[in-house]
């Protein structure tokens, strides 16, 4: 079983990353952009578990580590 | 003054600090163990040293944060015990929620080691009592990830409260952009909880407490500490 | 050979070929097996034979370099080169090269090559308190530099910082002919007790070899990279070979290493880093005269699936392979587990000297073990010294500008701007032992509480390499040496890095020869053995090598930390004097080079009896406390050298006009060899002439300190400030300029 | 109009950030891990265009600057 957990600065959270990235890509000639937020993205091969404990360990997973709750979110998606 | 340095795997200024209390305080400092559940008893002051605790991998200091230790660090600030977290530690005790707010990347992402000067705030935290207000210090920084940032609320709150200590300034204690390194809100480079109990800064006091190396402009907040605990005994 | 393995590829010219060895080579390799070897066993033989590994165009010539001298403890051949400094303390340091993997992946490149050096010298027992590490870029124009400078510094400050080590000094440059080649160099330096020196010499029969540190992966299996994919189940994705490095592991490692060698527990110790498992077990039994038996079943792997060849072959990092004393094995284990790290015991030593390798019940090497490093092609490959170039006279060069805007065009070109933005990436104050940081002539590294310190420095000059090998080679040692001299360090030995292109052809192995050459005259001279070393070949693309690049790294002592010497000067009003001798030589310089647009010429030449009488002087000056600022004369001559002791200062200087008969521009920038400024004290100055003249010193006066510019009789003034400011310009700007 | 661009380490790198996040886990007692890899995801807001000339500039932001392409791969989506 897999799990992916994804995530990304809360809006309004300021992103130093992002904006310097955003700026590169423009100073390289790639035009259309409006903004960069840069997130992380977790895949994790689970052993076989009902997919709904699986769910609760990657929430559980992401709320104590994963992600910093006070300036990012979290999305799971378990699959296989 | 008995002082608690934590060794979490991946630290690696734990061996300047416990020079620098060593010399400052007369006394050798415990170092504990991540995994230890309890400080030593008798503990004044608990120090998070900097470091790369954990690779700095995942987010600086949020492996660490959860390690066993940490409990007993947040009973300790609780009821009243001074914490000092400097660098990594800073990152730490963010994480940990000891601290508001959180250390991103350096605004122009990348690691950055130089003196840096400091602006004293205030003098009145058992921290600084060794530094008048107003006072400048010229101290190292080493970091990728000293770039402090806090909601707006959170700002207004330390800016309102006074809780923050330490600003990067000139050498004369003008706070502009030239002289903020990594790009700190507000030129942010050291804050204390609400209860003046714990302070978290990225500057390395620590490696500026000997004249024979130069410069001794981190003495001050090492003194003021010893001090505080000899009134206090 | 009782087990044949089926799906191994049959052993075809292609395959040998693929595998770097050369049809007599492989001949060789037959007879020594007298049979064919199987594909493991081809891949071993690949990987000790190799040039990384066994030296073979190189060896004969690295036998004239002096290694030895009374506070010389192991000179090269072990992990690392140590040296005596007295109070039972002994320093442990060496360079390597991380010159391809860099140019492939820059930061994980040079990142790994900073971790595999400090592997090196923490293996020996000591702890790193200090590195160094000596880069060379292509054209700053070239499309691709930007990256590599970017990339490469970026992964030196990540290993460094993170492992917690300070990064202290090194050297940046930039030439068209590393292009193709970037040159990453990194050089570790570390402190141990002199009887507590840990070795690669296996001893005792039946003892057990243990695996340490991080799993086995399938990183920078290269070579062979292609063969094993034809078998490798991951096809469409074509494996990458870059290894990666884990600082966060690697300080582990050194604390986990250093707590098991301080409990008694190991008996021989060798890091795992080119051809991983293969060297370091080879030549743990080979020094010991032991034979080795590896039982792969029990390697901790990464990844699964992993064929033997993969395991012998892997340079996955962080890892050590130790023989253990028996009875120490769970006290050793238990420490590993502490810290986290994998622990298990492969093998054992024989009393056989044959190196076995078994893995799932079958034997898939059986090589005789000491044949594998001694029997070892060796080359006497032929080599051809290149003309000497013709001597430049000064008097018919034009100069195209006036001194005072030259000086301006010189301080913010790419080779002679300020290092700051590299330097600054690297945590250079960690361990709060930095007495000076980079910037200087040599870093000062104080040693536990002191009062004793290190001087570290790494040096050399290509382009006189180039130009003439011998005296090229004469000029890297001399100019380390005097680098070391300048803040008040008795030189004592030194590591050196060998970068060269490709040794088949002849002119390339004249500039090795002649190198090497020059460098052992210099050790000899000077007193200044080499105590360690790496050689990296084959830095060419398309036939176009890289500049000769024989990188040294100095080492050299200081009694007491708090009189080491520094460049700035200190106070207006002083008097500035050059010691040594002015002729005013202008080929090769980088006058000629940024100014004239000309890189011709003979190189300076070095005079190593004047070398060292100079530098003795000088260095008795400082002991005498006579001198208040020291810096040597390097790149960019003279003007260079007094502008840098202003900019680091603040105060400016008033200077005399250019000596008699010599013109101006080949005064102020002529390259000339064993000269230092020294500043002095008014006062001092008869004392110091006097004493000049009873040694027979060539000894002048230049003019005085004072005021805010740099004012040259004759000449526009320049304020020290916009000297500052083009100074330090030039590497930021042209790193976040946009392409 | 949206992108993402998630990049993840090609197989066989190795990734100590997972292997410390895994221990991490392990050690808060989050059990039936058997593995985790860290990646990156780009979150970039673009101005509308069609949709294929989005596709091809993400698809160059990604090779010149948002995956090193030595070690990393990287995945493209491309909506709204
Ligand atoms: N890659 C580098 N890393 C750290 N320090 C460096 C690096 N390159 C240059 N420096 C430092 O910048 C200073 C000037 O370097 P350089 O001009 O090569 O010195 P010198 O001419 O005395 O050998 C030295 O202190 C040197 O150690
Ligand atoms: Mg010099």
């Amino acid at each position: 079983m897999k799990a992916r957990v994804t995530v990304t600065l809360k809006s309004g959270v300021l992103d130093p990353q992002g904006k310097a990235i955003e700026g590169a890509l423009k100073s390289l000639g790639i035009g259309g952009i409006v903004s960069v937020r840069q997130g992380k993205v977790f895949e994790i091969e689970l052993e076989d578990a009902a997919r709904g404990d699986a769910e609760a360990m990657m929430k559980s997973a992401a709320e104590k580590l994963l992600a910093n709750t006070v300036i990012e979110n979290y999305r799971i998606e378990v699959s296989g | 003054m008995k002082s608690a340095v934590l060794v979490f795997p991946g630290i690696n200024r734990e061996r300047d600090m416990a020079r620098a209390l060593r010399l400052m305080s007369g006394r050798e400092p415990a170092m504990v163990w991540h995994a230890e559940t309890a400080l030593p008893a008798g503990t004044d002051l608990v120090v998070i040293p900097g470091g790369f605790s954990y690779g700095d991998y995942l987010r600086c200091g949020a492996i660490a944060a959860r390690a066993p230790i940490m409990s007993a660090v947040c009973a300790f600030a609780q009821q009243g015990g001074l914490v000092l977290a400097v660098c990594n530690g800073f990152q730490i005790a963010c994480e940990a929620g000891l601290l508001p707010g959180v250390l991103m990347r350096n605004a122009q992402l990348r690691f950055i080691c130089r003196d840096v000067y400091l602006r004293i705030d205030r003098s009145d935290t058992p921290f600084t009592r060794g530094y008048n207000a107003g006072q400048v210090i010229r101290v190292p920084v080493a970091h990728g990830e000293g770039n402090y940032i806090a909601d707006g609320e959170t700002i207004a709150r330390l800016e309102g409260e006074g809780r923050v200590v330490f600003r990067y300034s000139s050498p004369d204690g003008i706070v502009e952009p030239n002289w903020n390194h990594n790009g700190a809100m507000n030129a942010i480079a050291g804050i204390i909880n609400e209860r003046g109990n714990v302070l978290g800064m990225m500057p390395h006091p620590e490696n500026h407490v000997e004249a024979l190396m130069g410069c001794t402009d981190g003495r001050g907040l090492f003194a003021g500490l010893v001090d505080h605990f000899k009134i206090a005994a | 050979m009782t087990n044949v393995i089926s799906n191994e590829p049959a052993i075809t010219p292609e395959l040998i070929a693929e595998h770097g060895l050369k049809p007599d080579e492989y001949e060789r390799l037959r007879k020594l097996i007298g049979r064919e070897p199987n594909f493991t066993e081809l891949g071993i033989f690949s990987a000790m034979w190799n040039e990384h590994c066994s030296y073979k165009s190189s060896k004969i010539h690295l036998r004239g370099l002096p290694t030895k001298a009374p506070w010389v403890i192991q000179g090269p051949g072990e992990n690392a080169g140590v040296i005596d400094i007295g109070d039972g303390l002994a320093v442990v340091f060496k360079m390597e090269s991380h010159n391809h993997p860099s140019y492939i992946e820059p930061y994980q490149g040079a990142a790994t090559g900073v971790g595999g050096i400090l592997r090196d010298v923490f293996t020996m027992g000591a702890r790193p308190i200090a590195c160094l590490n000596a880069l060379s870029f292509g054209d700053p124009q070239h499309p691709k530099t930007r990256h590599l400078v970017s990339g490469v510094v970026a992964g030196i400050g990540g290993y460094g910082n993170s492992f917690g080590v300070p990064t202290v000094g090194g050297e940046v440059r930039f030439h068209r002919r590393y292009d193709g080649n970037c040159l990453v160099n990194a050089m570790a330096v570390g402190i141990a007790e002199k009887d507590k020196i840990f070795y690669a010499k296996a001893t005792g029969v039946g003892m057990p070899i243990v695996y340490l540190g991080s799993k086995t992966g399938r990183d920078g299996i290269h070579g062979a990279s292609m063969a094993s994919a034809e078998f490798g189940a991951d096809a469409d994705e074509k494996r990458p070979t870059v290894q990666v490095g884990d600082p966060f592991s690697e300080k582990l490692l050194l604390e986990a290493c250093l707590e098991i060698m301080a409990k008694g527990c190991v008996i021989a110790i060798q890091d795992m880093g080119a051809a991983g498992l293969t060297c370091s077990a080879v030549e743990m039994g080979a020094k010991g005269d032991l034979g080795v038996t590896l039982d792969l079943d029990k390697v901790p792997c990464r990844e699964a699936g992993m064929s033997a060849y993969e395991m012998m072959l892997s340079e996955s990092q962080e890892r050590m392979l130790m023989v253990l004393k028996p009875e120490k094995e769970v006290e050793a284990e238990a420490i590993f587990r502490k810290w986290g790290l994998d622990f298990a015991v492969i093998g054992e030593t024989t009393p056989s000297r044959r190196f076995k390798v078994r893995h799932g019940n079958a034997l898939m090497a059986d090589l005789p073990i000491k044949e594998l490093g001694d029997e070892a092609p060796v080359y006497d490959r032929p080599h051809v010294q290149a003309p000497l170039r013709p001597v430049i006279d000064a008097a018919s060069i034009e100069p195209p500008i006036p001194i005072a805007g030259t000086l301006e065009q010189l301080i913010g070109s790419p080779d002679l701007c300020s290092r700051r933005w590299v330097w600054e990436q690297y945590d250079h104050v960690i361990l709060g032992n930095t007495v000076q940081r980079p910037g200087c002539d040599a870093a000062v590294v104080r040693l536990n509480e002191g009062p004793k310190a290190l001087a570290l420095t790494s040096d050399v000059t290509p382009r006189y390499c180039e130009a003439d090998p011998c005296e090229g080679g004469k000029q890297a040692v001399a100019e380390a040496w005097r680098n070391l001299t300048a803040v008040g360090a008795r030189p004592l030995a030194l590591t050196d890095n060998l970068n060269f292109g490709n040794p088949e052809r002849p002119e390339i192995m004249g500039q090795l020869v002649g190198c090497i050459r020059g460098i052992g005259e210099a050790c000899r001279a000077l007193d200044f053995p080499v105590v360690s070393g790496n050689v990296s070949l084959y830095n060419e693309t398309n036939g176009r090598a890289i500049l000769p690049t024989p990188t040294i790294g100095g080492v050299g002592l200081i009694d007491d930390f708090t009189r080491s010497m520094t460049l700035a000067f200190k106070a207006e009003n002083e008097s500035i004097l050059l010691v040594g001798k002015t002729r005013g030589w202008l080929g090769q310089t980088l006058y000629l080079r940024e100014v004239c647009g000309r890189e011709d010429g003979a190189p300076p030449p070095v005079d190593l009896a004047a070398e060292r009488r100079h530098g003795d002087f000088v260095r008795g000056l400082i002991h005498d406390g006579l001198a208040t600022a020291v810096h040597d004369v390097s790149d960019g001559g003279l003007l260079v050298a007094l502008a840098e002791m202003a900019m680091a200062s603040g105060i400016g200087a008033v200077l005399q006009g250019a000596a008699n008969r010599i013109p101006a521009h080949a005064f102020w920038f002529g390259e000339d060899q064993g000269r230092f400024i020294v500043s002095a004290r008014r006062s001092d100055i008869a004392a110091i002439e006097r004493a000049a003249g009873s040694a027979g010193i060539p000894i002048a006066r230049l003019g005085a300190t004072g005021g805010a510019v740099l004012a040259i009789d004759g000449e526009r003034p320049l304020p020290i400030e916009i000297l500052k400011r083009r100074f330090e310009a030039w590497l930021p700007d042209y790193m976040s300029a946009v392409t």
